[in-house]
C-alpha cells in the first residue's frame, strides 16, 4: 500500500475522494489509477482518501481546500452538493465530481458516456442471440448504472428488434456470490448475453457466464482477461479522463463546464476480447464498426439516463 | 465396624467466613445419617469437601478406614461417593432422559436416544422413583420429580455413600415418606446414606445418628434413639445464636407490658388474608390461610426455614404471585403481585435475603435509605438526604464510616439495621419482615424488636417471621407456627418453647 | 456496564490508550509509512487548527449523543445494542419531515428534531415489547432491528423519499435555511455540537442528581432489590431504553439537519456502534462517555489526515478504536479478577 | 428450477455454516455478535492463502485454522476474560473489517485489478462438496447436543452452568471449545465465499451475512436443524428477487429482501413462547 508523496502546498497538487476502497478493481480503482497517472504525467503531488459516511464529505473537500490544494476530485454524485457548498469558500480550488449535474466557475462534473460503448455491447448482443433475451447484472441501483442498462437495452434491441434485456441489481458492489447468482438466474431466464456493471462483483457474473456458457461484457475496466465467456469489453479509461482534467485545470483552461467523455474522446472504448472474437461473425464486427463512427461523429446519439 | 466415610478435622476457610473448623464426621455403612445445623452451619461446604466439589484446608478424608484424596468431582465419583447438592442441577432445557444422561458419570461418549430412554426405565424401576415421561422436558416438570430426577442420577453410579443436601425442601409428605422408604432400601442393603435437613421430624422418623454442626463446627453426635426433637430444636437455635445466648430478662420487652392490642375495637383491619395461598411451582402448598390483623397487632410466624413462611411473607409483599384476597388497609391487593401497590397502600417489607433483595451493595447508604421515593423537587435534595440517613443510622446504631459509605461495606447485621431503618422510617401501616434479627447481637437484635414494637404502638400492624423458638414470645404477641405450609391455631406467648419446638418439628403438640 | 471508581476508570483508559497508540504505531510501520508523520497528521488533523477542530466537534455530535444514549441505557441496566438503528430512524424522520416543514427556521428545526427524537424512541418499541412481555432479551432483538433500519434507509431513499430531481438514491434536500450554519466561518461545527455537549450534561444531572436517576441506577445495579424496595423497574426500563432511543434518534435528526442535510444508502458509517464504544470506554458514566465519544472523534477526524497526509489505508480508522475497546475489557477483566 | 435451486444452495451454504457455529456457540451460553467480522478473517485467509499458492483444499483449512485461533481469541476475552461478549463482539467486528481491508492492502498493494484465486471444483449441482456438506453441519451438530456426552456438558454450560460444574465439568472449558468450534465455522463460511463463488477478495466481501446469520440463529430459535430451512428460505428468497427481477421485475423493492432475514427473525421471537428458546445463561459470565 504505497502510495504518493505528501500534498504540499506548492506546485500542481490534486486530491482524490473516493466513497469506497481503492482496492475494489473497480470503481475506486479506477479512480486511483486515474490520480496515479495524474502524478506520473502532470509532475502533481498527490493526495487520497477514503470518505466512511455522507457526514464527512464537506470535512474532506474543505481539508484539501483549506491546503490549497489546486484540484479534488469527489468520485461519484453524492459528492454534489458537498462540493458545491465548499467550492463557494475555496474560488481558487477546482472541484470535480465524477458524475452529476452541479456547476460553478470551480465546480464541474465529469461524465462518462459509457453508455456509448455499452449500446455497443447491446448491438453485438442482439445480433448474436439466439433467444431474444439479455441480462444485466448491477450492485447497487444507482442512476449512472442504469443509465448504461437502458443504453445496452437500445442497443440490444437495435440488434434484435422485440428483443428483451431485464436487469437484476444485488444491492451491492462487494456481493460477488450475489452476483454469480443474478448470472445464474437470468441465464436461468433464457439469457445468453450478460452485460453487467457491478464492479468487483463482475466477477460473479463472469463464473455465472462460464457456468452456463453463456456470453457476458466486461465494464469500466478491460476485462477480457478475466474469463473466457467475456466477449468484449466497454472500458472507461480513467486515467486518461482524469489527466485530461487535470491538464485542464493546471492549464487554467477550466471553466467550469461539464466534462463530457466519450468514444470520440478515446476514454470511452469498445474493446473486443480477442480469444473470443474468432467466434463473432464479420458482419457484426463491420456493422459494430460503423455504429461506432457514427457514435463518434455524432451523428447518433445514445440514449442515456436523466441524472 | 469401618465407616464407610470418615472426615477428620476438616477446616475451610471462606474469605473471612470460618465455615468450617475442625469437623469430623463418621458415616458407617447402613445408616442415615442426618447433618444438621442452622442456616451457614457449614453443611453444604462440608459435604462438597466430602465429595470432592471442593478442596479443605486442613483435615483427612477416608474411604472404609483407608485415606483418599479427591482432586476433582469425578475422583470422588469413582471412590463410589454421590453427592446430590442444594441448588437445582438439572438443565432445564433437556429431557428427562438427557438430563439423567448428564448425571450418568458412565454414560458412553455417543448414546441414541431410545438407551437413554431405556436408562431412565431402568433407573425408575430400581430405585422405585417416579421419574415421569422420559422425553418431557426438565423445566416443566414439578420440583419434587426434579428432586427424583437428581436423586435417580446421584444413584446411577451405584455409590456406596449416598449425600443428599436438603432434598426434602420442596417434597410434599408423601414424597418424602416415599424418598425416606427408598434411602432405607439402601441402608439395608449396606449402603451409606448422609441426609441434610432442617425438619427434625423426618430426622426422627427416619434416620438412624445425627451430627449437628453449628456455626462451623460439630457440636453432637449420636443415635437418634438417644436424643429427643426438644433436645435437638434447642441446640439447633443455641447454635443459631452463638454460645452466648443468655435469657434476655436484662431488657426492657417484657411481654405483658408491650402486648400491643390496644386498637383492638378499630372497625377496618390493617391486614387481611382471605383463602390466600401463594402460587409457586413448588411441593410445599401453603394452605389456604386466613388471618386479619388490626391497627396496632402484631403476630409473629414461627417456622423452620423451609416451611413457607417466608413465601407468605413474599407474596403478601407483592413478590409472588397468589390466590385469594390480600388486603393492606382496605385496599386489595392485584393477585398478579405487585410490590408498588403494596407499597402503596401503606405496606413495608424486610426481606429474609438482604444483599439480594434489601439493598442495592453498590449505592450509599444515603442513597439506600432514600428509596424508593429520593427526596427533591428537581434535583435530589442532598442535604435532606444525608440528613435522614444520619439520623436513622444514629437511632439504629448502624457502625458506618459514614453515611456515602457503600451499602455493600457494611457487615450484614449493619445491613440489616439499614434495612429496618430504611422500612421503619416510612410509618408504614403494615409491616412484613422475615427474620427482622437474623444475624444481629443481642442489644441490636432487642433494639429491633423494641422498634417493631413501637410502629405497633403508633398504629400500625405487623407481620414478623421468625425462626427464633426463644426469640418468638419476646414480642408479647400472638404466635402461630407453620409447618409445611400449614398455620397452627394462634398461641399465647407464653406457650411453652417445648411445646413451640414440637410444633415446628412437625410433631404433634 | 455499571459504574466504577473514577481512578479505576483513569487507569483502564491510560492501558487502553496507550494499546491503540502502540497498534497505531505498529500499523503505520507495516504500511511503509512514518509513524511520526502519521502521529503529526493525526494531531494536527484532530484538534491542531480551529478547522481540525471544526470537523471533530462535527463529528462529535453523533458521537457524543449516542455515547450518551447508551450510558443512559446501560446505568438502567438495559442493553442498547439497538442506537445504531434509531439513529437511522431518527435520521430518516428528519429526511421524511424536514422538507415539508415550512416557517420559521426555528420552528422547522424544532419540528425536525421532535419528530427524528420520536422515530428514534418509536424504533425501540419492539425491542422493549419483546423484552417485557416474551422475556427476549434485549440485545438480540435491538441487533435485528438494526438490520431492518438498513435496509429500510436503503428502500427509503429510492422509494418513498427519493428526491424528485434527478435520479439520484438520495432524499430531498433540507432548504439551506433550514440547515444549520456554521458556528464560526471555516469550521463545520455548528449548534448542535453545543446542543450535545448541553444533553451530556443533562443526562449527568438526570442520572446523578435527581430522583429519577437514582431510582434507574438502583434499577440497573439490583433489579431485585429495586422491586422488592417498590421501584417500578419495568417502567423505569422502558423509559431509559425509550429515552435512550431518543437520543440516537436525536443524532441522527441532526446529522441530516447539520451536516448531510439530506438521506444517503448507506448513511451510518456506525455511529450507533462507536458510541456504545465510547460509553464503555467512559465506564457508562454519562459526561465520561461523551469524552469518549469526543476522543473517537478526534482519531476519526485525525485519521482521515493521516490518510490524506500519509497515505496510510483508511482501515487504520477502523481498527484502531477497536483495539482500544478491546483492551479496555482485557485491562477491565484483569483488574476484576486480581481484587477478587 | 434447477437453477433456482442451485443458486438458493449456493446462497445458503456459507450463511449455514456461519449461522451453525454460532448456534453452538449460544447453546454453550456465549454469544458472538461479531460473527461479520470472523467471516471476513476466513474470507481474507482463504483468499492469502490461494494467493500464496495453496490449492483451495488447502486454502479452505487454513480459513479454518484462523478461525480456530479467533474463537480462542474471542474465548479469551469474552468467556475466560468474562468480559461483556456484547461489547468484545462489537469490537470484534472493528478490528476484524479493519484488519482484513489492511491486511488487504499490503498482500495486494492499491491494485486495480481483480485478483483471481483458484476455486473449489464442483462436485454436484455446480456446488463444490464443501458447500453441499454445509448442509449437513446442522445435522451433526443436532447429533452431538442431543446424543454424545460432551454434548450434553455443551447444552448444560448454556442452560445451567453450575450444575455442569457440580458435576465436575468447567464452564470456561466448555465455552471456549464452543467459540474454537464456532470460530472456525464462521471462518468456513467466509471462505466458502471466496472459494466457491466469488474466487477474490473484496472489503466487506461478507456483505452483512454475519449479521444474517445471528439473525436466522434466532429464527431457527437455538434448534440446529430449523438453520436449514431458515437458511434455505433466505437463499431461496434471494434467488427468487434475483429470479423475479430477471423475470421482468416485481415491484418489490430489493430493500425488503435485505430485511427479511431480520424481519423473519423478529417474527419468529414474538411467536415464541419464553423467551423464544434461547439458552438460559445466554450472555452470562462463567460462574
Ligand atoms: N463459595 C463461598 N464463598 C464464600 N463464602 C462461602 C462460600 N460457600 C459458603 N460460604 C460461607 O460459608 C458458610 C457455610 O456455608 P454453607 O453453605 O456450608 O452452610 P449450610 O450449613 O449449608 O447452610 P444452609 O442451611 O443455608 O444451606 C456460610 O457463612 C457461607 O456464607
Ligand atoms: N403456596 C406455595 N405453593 C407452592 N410452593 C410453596 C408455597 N409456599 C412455599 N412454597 C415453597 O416451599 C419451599 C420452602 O418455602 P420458603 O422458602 O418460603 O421457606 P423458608 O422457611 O423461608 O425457607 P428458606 O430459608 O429456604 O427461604 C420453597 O421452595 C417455596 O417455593
Ligand atoms: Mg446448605
Ligand atoms: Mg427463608
Amino acid at each position: 500500500g504505497k502510495s504518493g508523496p505528501p500534498a504540499r502546498s506548492t506546485g500542481f497538487s490534486v486530491a482524490l475522494l473516493t466513497p469506497g476502497p481503492i482496492s475494489d478493481a473497480g470503481w475506486n480503482a479506477g479512480a486511483y489509477e486515474g490520480l496515479k497517472a495524474i502524478e506520473k504525467e502532470l509532475g502533481a503531488s498527490i493526495s487520497h482518501v477514503q470518505v466512511k459516511s455522507p457526514s464527512e464529505f464537506e470535512e474532506q473537500f474543505r481539508a484539501y481546500a483549506a491546503k490549497a490544494t489546486r484540484l479534488v476530485f469527489g468520485h461519484g454524485f453524492e459528492f454534489q452538493d458537498a462540493a458545491a457548498r465548499v467550492a463557494k469558500e475555496y474560488p481558487s480550488t477546482v472541484f470535480v465530481t465524477t458524475s452529476g449535474s452541479k456547476t460553478a466557475p470551480n465546480l464541474a462534473p465529469i461524465v462518462f458516456e459509457l453508455e456509448q460503448a455499452a449500446y455497443l455491447c447491446g448491438l453485438v448482443s442482439g445480433r448474436m442471440t439466439k433467444t431474444g433475451k439479455a441480462g444485466m447484472v448491477g450492485g447497487v441501483e444507482l442512476p449512472s448504472i442504469k443509465s448504461t442498462f437502458l443504453a445496452y437495452e437500445a442497443g440490444f434491441v437495435a440488434g434484435h428488434p422485440g428483443g428483451t434485456a431485464r436487469p437484476v441489481f444485488t444491492g451491492s458492489f462487494e456481493d460477488v456470490a450475489g452476483a454469480k447468482a443474478a448470472a445464474l438466474a437470468l441465464a436461468d431466464q433464457g439469457c445468453d448475453f450478460l452485460f453487467q456493471n457491478a464492479d468487483a462483483a463482475a466477477l460473479g457474473v463472469f463464473k455465472g457466464a462460464e457456468e452456463r456458457k453463456i456470453r457476458a461484457f466486461g465494464t469500466n475496466k478491460n476485462q477480457n482477461a478475466l474469463s473466457p465467456a467475456v466477449l468484449a469489453s466497454a472500458v472507461i479509461d480513467m486515467p486518461r479522463a482524469f489527466v485530461e482534467t487535470a491538464r485542464r485545470v493546471k492549464d487554467g483552461k477550466f471553466d467550469g463546464q461539464t466534462l463530457r467523455y466519450g468514444l470520440a474522446s478515446g476514454v470511452i472504448s469498445f474493446v473486443w476480447n480477442p480469444a473470443a472474437l474468432a467466434n463473432v461473425p464479420p458482419a457484426v464486427v463491420e456493422e459494430t464498426k460503423s455504429a461506432e463512427e457514427k457514435i463518434r461523429s455524432g451523428a447518433f446519439v445514445v440514449p442515456r439516463g436523466n441524472f | 465396624m469401618l465407616p464407610s466415610l470418615e472426615l477428620r478435622g476438616i477446616s475451610k476457610r471462606f474469605g473471612e467466613t470460618q465455615a468450617l473448623s475442625e469437623v469430623s464426621l463418621s458415616i458407617l455403612p447402613g445408616e442415615i445419617h442426618a447433618l444438621l445445623g442452622e442456616n451457614g452451619a457449614g453443611k453444604s461446604t462440608l459435604v462438597s469437601i466430602a465429595a470432592g466439589r471442593l478442596a479443605a484446608d486442613a483435615g483427612e478424608i477416608l474411604r472404609n478406614g483407608s485415606p483418599v484424596s479427591f482432586d476433582r468431582a469425578r475422583d470422588a465419583r469413582d471412590a463410589g461417593l454421590a453427592l446430590v447438592p442444594q441448588h437445582d442441577l438439572l438443565i432445564g432445557a433437556a429431557s428427562v432422559a438427557d438430563n439423567l444422561a448428564f448425571l450418568d458419570p458412565n454414560a458412553p461418549f455417543f448414546e441414541s436416544p431410545a438407551a437413554r430412554r431405556a436408562r431412565v426405565i431402568r433407573l425408575a424401576q430400581r430405585f422405585a422413583l417416579d421419574l415421569g415421561d422420559a422425553n418431557a422436558r426438565v423445566d416443566a416438570l414439578p420440583v419434587g420429580t426434579r428432586q427424583r430426577i437428581e436423586i435417580a442420577g446421584a444413584l446411577t453410579g451405584h455409590p456406596e455413600v449416598l449425600i443428599l443436601d436438603e432434598p426434602t425442601a420442596v417434597l410434599s409428605p408423601d414424597e418424602t415418606a416415599a424418598l425416606f422408604a427408598s434411602l432405607r432400601k439402601r441402608a439395608d442393603a449396606g449402603g451409606a446414606v448422609v441426609l441434610i435437613t432442617h425438619r427434625l421430624a423426618e430426622v426422627f422418623a427416619g434416620a438412624d445418628r445425627l451430627t449437628l454442626l453449628a456455626r462451623g463446627r460439630s457440636v453432637k453426635t449420636c443415635r437418634v434413639s438417644e436424643t429427643t426433637p426438644e433436645e435437638i430444636g434447642g441446640l439447633l437455635l443455641a447454635g443459631a445464636e452463638g454460645e452466648t445466648r443468655e435469657k434476655e430478662k436484662d431488657f426492657d420487652t417484657h411481654p405483658s407490658k408491650h402486648a400491643a392490642r390496644s386498637a383492638a375495637n378499630q372497625p377496618l383491619p390493617s391486614l387481611e388474608l382471605t383463602g390466600f395461598a401463594p402460587h409457586l411451582a413448588s411441593a410445599v402448598r401453603t394452605e389456604n390461610v386466613s388471618l386479619s390483623l388490626s391497627p396496632g397487632e402484631l403476630l409473629v410466624l414461627l417456622a423452620i426455614d423451609g416451611n413457607g413462611a417466608d413465601t407468605i411473607a413474599r407474596a403478601i409483599a407483592g413478590l409472588e404471585r397468589f390466590s385469594g384476597r390480600v388486603e393492606v388497609g382496605g385496599v386489595s391487593l392485584p393477585p398478579s403481585g405487585d410490590p408498588l401497590a403494596f407499597r402503596a397502600a401503606g405496606g413495608a417489607f424486610v426481606p429474609a435475603d438482604r444483599r439480594e433483595e434489601g439493598l442495592v451493595a453498590s449505592l450509599s447508604l444515603e442513597e439506600n435509605l432514600a428509596l424508593p421515593d429520593p427526596p427533591g423537587r428537581v434535583f435530589l435534595d442532598r442535604s435532606a438526604m444525608r440528613a435522614h440517613a444520619g439520623d436513622l443510622l444514629a437511632s439504629f446504631g448502624v457502625r458506618a464510616a459514614s453515611s456515602t459509605a457503600l451499602a455493600g461495606s457494611l457487615s450484614g447485621g449493619n445491613q440489616q439495621k439499614v434495612v429496618l431503618a430504611r422500612e421503619l422510617s416510612r410509618s408504614p401501616r403494615v409491616l412484613v419482615a422475615v427474620h427482622p434479627t437474623r444475624g444481629l447481637d443481642l442489644a441490636s437484635a432487642a433494639a429491633v424488636r423494641r422498634r417493631i414494637l413501637d410502629v405497633c404502638r403508633s398504629g400500625a400492624a405487623a407481620l414478623v417471621i421468625t425462626a427464633d423458638l426463644d426469640e418468638a414470645p419476646l414480642f408479647g404477641a400472638p404466635l402461630r407456627v407453620v409447618t409445611r405450609g400449614r398455620l397452627s391455631a394462634p398461641l399465647q406467648p407464653t406457650t411453652p418453647v417445648e411445646t413451640l419446638g414440637r410444633l415446628m418439628a412437625g410433631l404433634a403438640a | 456496564m455499571t459504574q466504577e471508581s473514577a481512578a479505576r476508570r483513569f487507569v483502564v483508559a491510560a492501558i487502553a490508550l496507550a494499546a491503540a497508540a502502540a497498534a497505531l504505531v505498529g500499523l503505520t510501520l507495516l504500511a511503509g509509512a512514518s509513524p511520526i508523520d502519521a502521529l503529526h497528521a493525526l494531531a494536527e488533523g484532530s484538534v491542531g487548527s480551529r478547522a481540525a477542530l471544526g470537523e471533530t466537534l462535527a463529528r462529535a455530535t453523533a458521537l457524543v449523543l449516542t455515547a450518551i444514549a447508551a450510558s443512559l441505557a446501560f446505568r438502567a441496566g438495559v442493553l442498547n445494542i439497538g442506537l445504531e438503528g434509531q439513529f437511522l430512524a431518527g435520521a430518516v424522520a428528519a429526511a421524511a419531515v424536514g422538507p415539508l416543514l415550512s416557517g420559521a427556521p426555528f420552528v422547522a428545526r424544532a419540528g425536525l428534531l421532535v419528530a427524528s427524537a420520536l422515530a428514534g424512541a418509536l424504533w425501540v418499541l419492539p425491542a422493549a415489547y419483546l423484552e417485557a412481555r416474551r422475556g427476549v432479551p434485549e440485545v438480540l432483538s435491538t441487533i435485528l432491528l438494526n438490520l431492518i433500519a438498513a435496509a429500510a434507509v436503503s428502500g427509503l431513499v429510492r422509494g418513498a423519499l427519493q428526491d424528485p430531481r434527478g435520479d439520484y438514491p438520495q432524499s430531498r434536500a433540507l432548504p439551506d435555511a433550514v440547515r444549520l450554519a456554521p458556528l464560526v466561518s471555516g469550521s463545520r461545527a455548528t449548534a448542535a455540537i453545543v446542543a450535545a455537549i448541553a444533553l451530556a450534561l443533562l443526562v449527568t444531572l438526570v442520572v446523578e442528581a435527581t430522583p429519577l436517576g437514582l431510582k434507574l441506577r438502583a434499577t440497573g445495579l439490583a433489579p431485585a432489590a429495586a422491586r422488592a424496595i417498590g421501584l417500578p423497574g419495568a417502567r423505569l426500563r422502558l423509559l431509559a431504553f425509550s429515552a435512550s432511543g431518543a437520543l440516537a434518534g436525536l443524532a441522527g435528526g441532526l446529522e441530516v439537519l447539520a451536516v448531510t442535510g439530506r438521506l444517503y444508502d448507506p448513511f451510518s458509517a456506525g455511529a450507533g456502534y462507536t458510541g456504545i464504544a465510547a460509553a464503555l470506554l467512559g465506564g457508562s458514566h454519562p459526561l465520561a462517555a461523551a469524552a469518549s465519544a469526543m476522543l473517537f472523534a478526534a482519531l476519526g477526524a485525525g485519521s482521515s489526515a493521516m490518510q490524506r497526509d500519509t497515505g496510510v489505508p483508511g482501515a487504520l480508522a477502523t481498527i484502531v478504536p477497536g483495539v482500544l475497546v478491546l483492551t479496555v475489557l482485557a485491562a477491565r477483566a484483569r483488574l476484576t479478577q486480581k481484587r477478587a | 428450477m434447477s437453477g433456482f435451486f442451485a443458486i438458493a444452495l449456493l446462497l445458503a451454504a456459507p450463511l449455514l455454516l456461519a449461522a451453525t457455529g454460532e448456534l453452538l456457540l449460544e447453546r454453550a451460553g456465549s454469544i458472538q455478535i461479531g460473527l461479520e467480522g470472523t467471516m471476513l478473517i476466513g474470507a481474507f485467509t482463504a483468499f492469502a492463502a490461494a494467493r500464496s499458492g495453496a490449492g483451495p483444499h488447502a486454502a479452505l483449512l487454513a480459513a479454518a485454522c484462523a478461525g480456530l485461533l479467533a474463537g480462542a481469541a474471542f474465548a479469551a476475552f469474552a468467556v475466560a476474560g468474562r468480559a461483556d461478549p456484547i461489547l468484545v463482539g462489537t469490537a470484534w467486528n472493528l478490528v476484524a473489517a479493519g484488519g482484513t481491508a489492511f491486511s488487504y492492502r499490503l498482500l495486494a498493494g492499491a491494485t486495480g485489478s481483480v485478483l483471481e484465486v483458484k476455486a473449489l471444483p464442483p462436485f454436484a449441482f455446480g456446488l463444490p462438496a464443501a458447500a453441499l456438506a454445509a448442509f449437513f453441519v446442522p445435522a451433526v451438530l443436532e447429533v452431538f447436543l442431543t446424543r454424545t456426552r460432551p454434548g450434553l456438558a455443551l447444552v448444560a454450560a448454556g442452560d445451567n452452568p453450575l450444575a455442569l460444574e457440580a458435576t465436575g465439568g468447567s464452564v470456561v472449558a466448555v465455552r471456549t471449545a464452543a467459540s474454537v468450534a464456532a470460530g472456525a465455522l464462521g471462518a468456513l463460511g467466509g471462505a466458502l465465499l471466496v472459494l466457491t463463488v466469488s474466487p477474490t477478495f473484496v472489503e466487506g466481501v461478507t456483505a452483512g451475512r454475519g449479521f444474517l446469520a445471528l439473525a436466522l440463529v434466532v429464527f431457527a430459535r437455538w434448534k440446529p436443524l430449523r438453520l436449514v430451512p431458515g437458511a434455505l428460505l433466505v437463499g431461496g428468497a434471494t434467488a427468487l428477487q434475483y429470479r423475479l427481477q430477471a423475470g421482468g421485475g416485481t415491484g418489490i423493492p430489493y430493500a425488503v429482501f435485505l430485511a427479511l432475514p431480520g424481519l423473519l427473525a423478529l417474527f419468529a421471537l414474538a411467536a415464541a413462547r419464553g423467551r423464544g428458546g434461547a439458552p438460559k445463561a445466554l450472555g452470562t459470565p462463567a460462574p
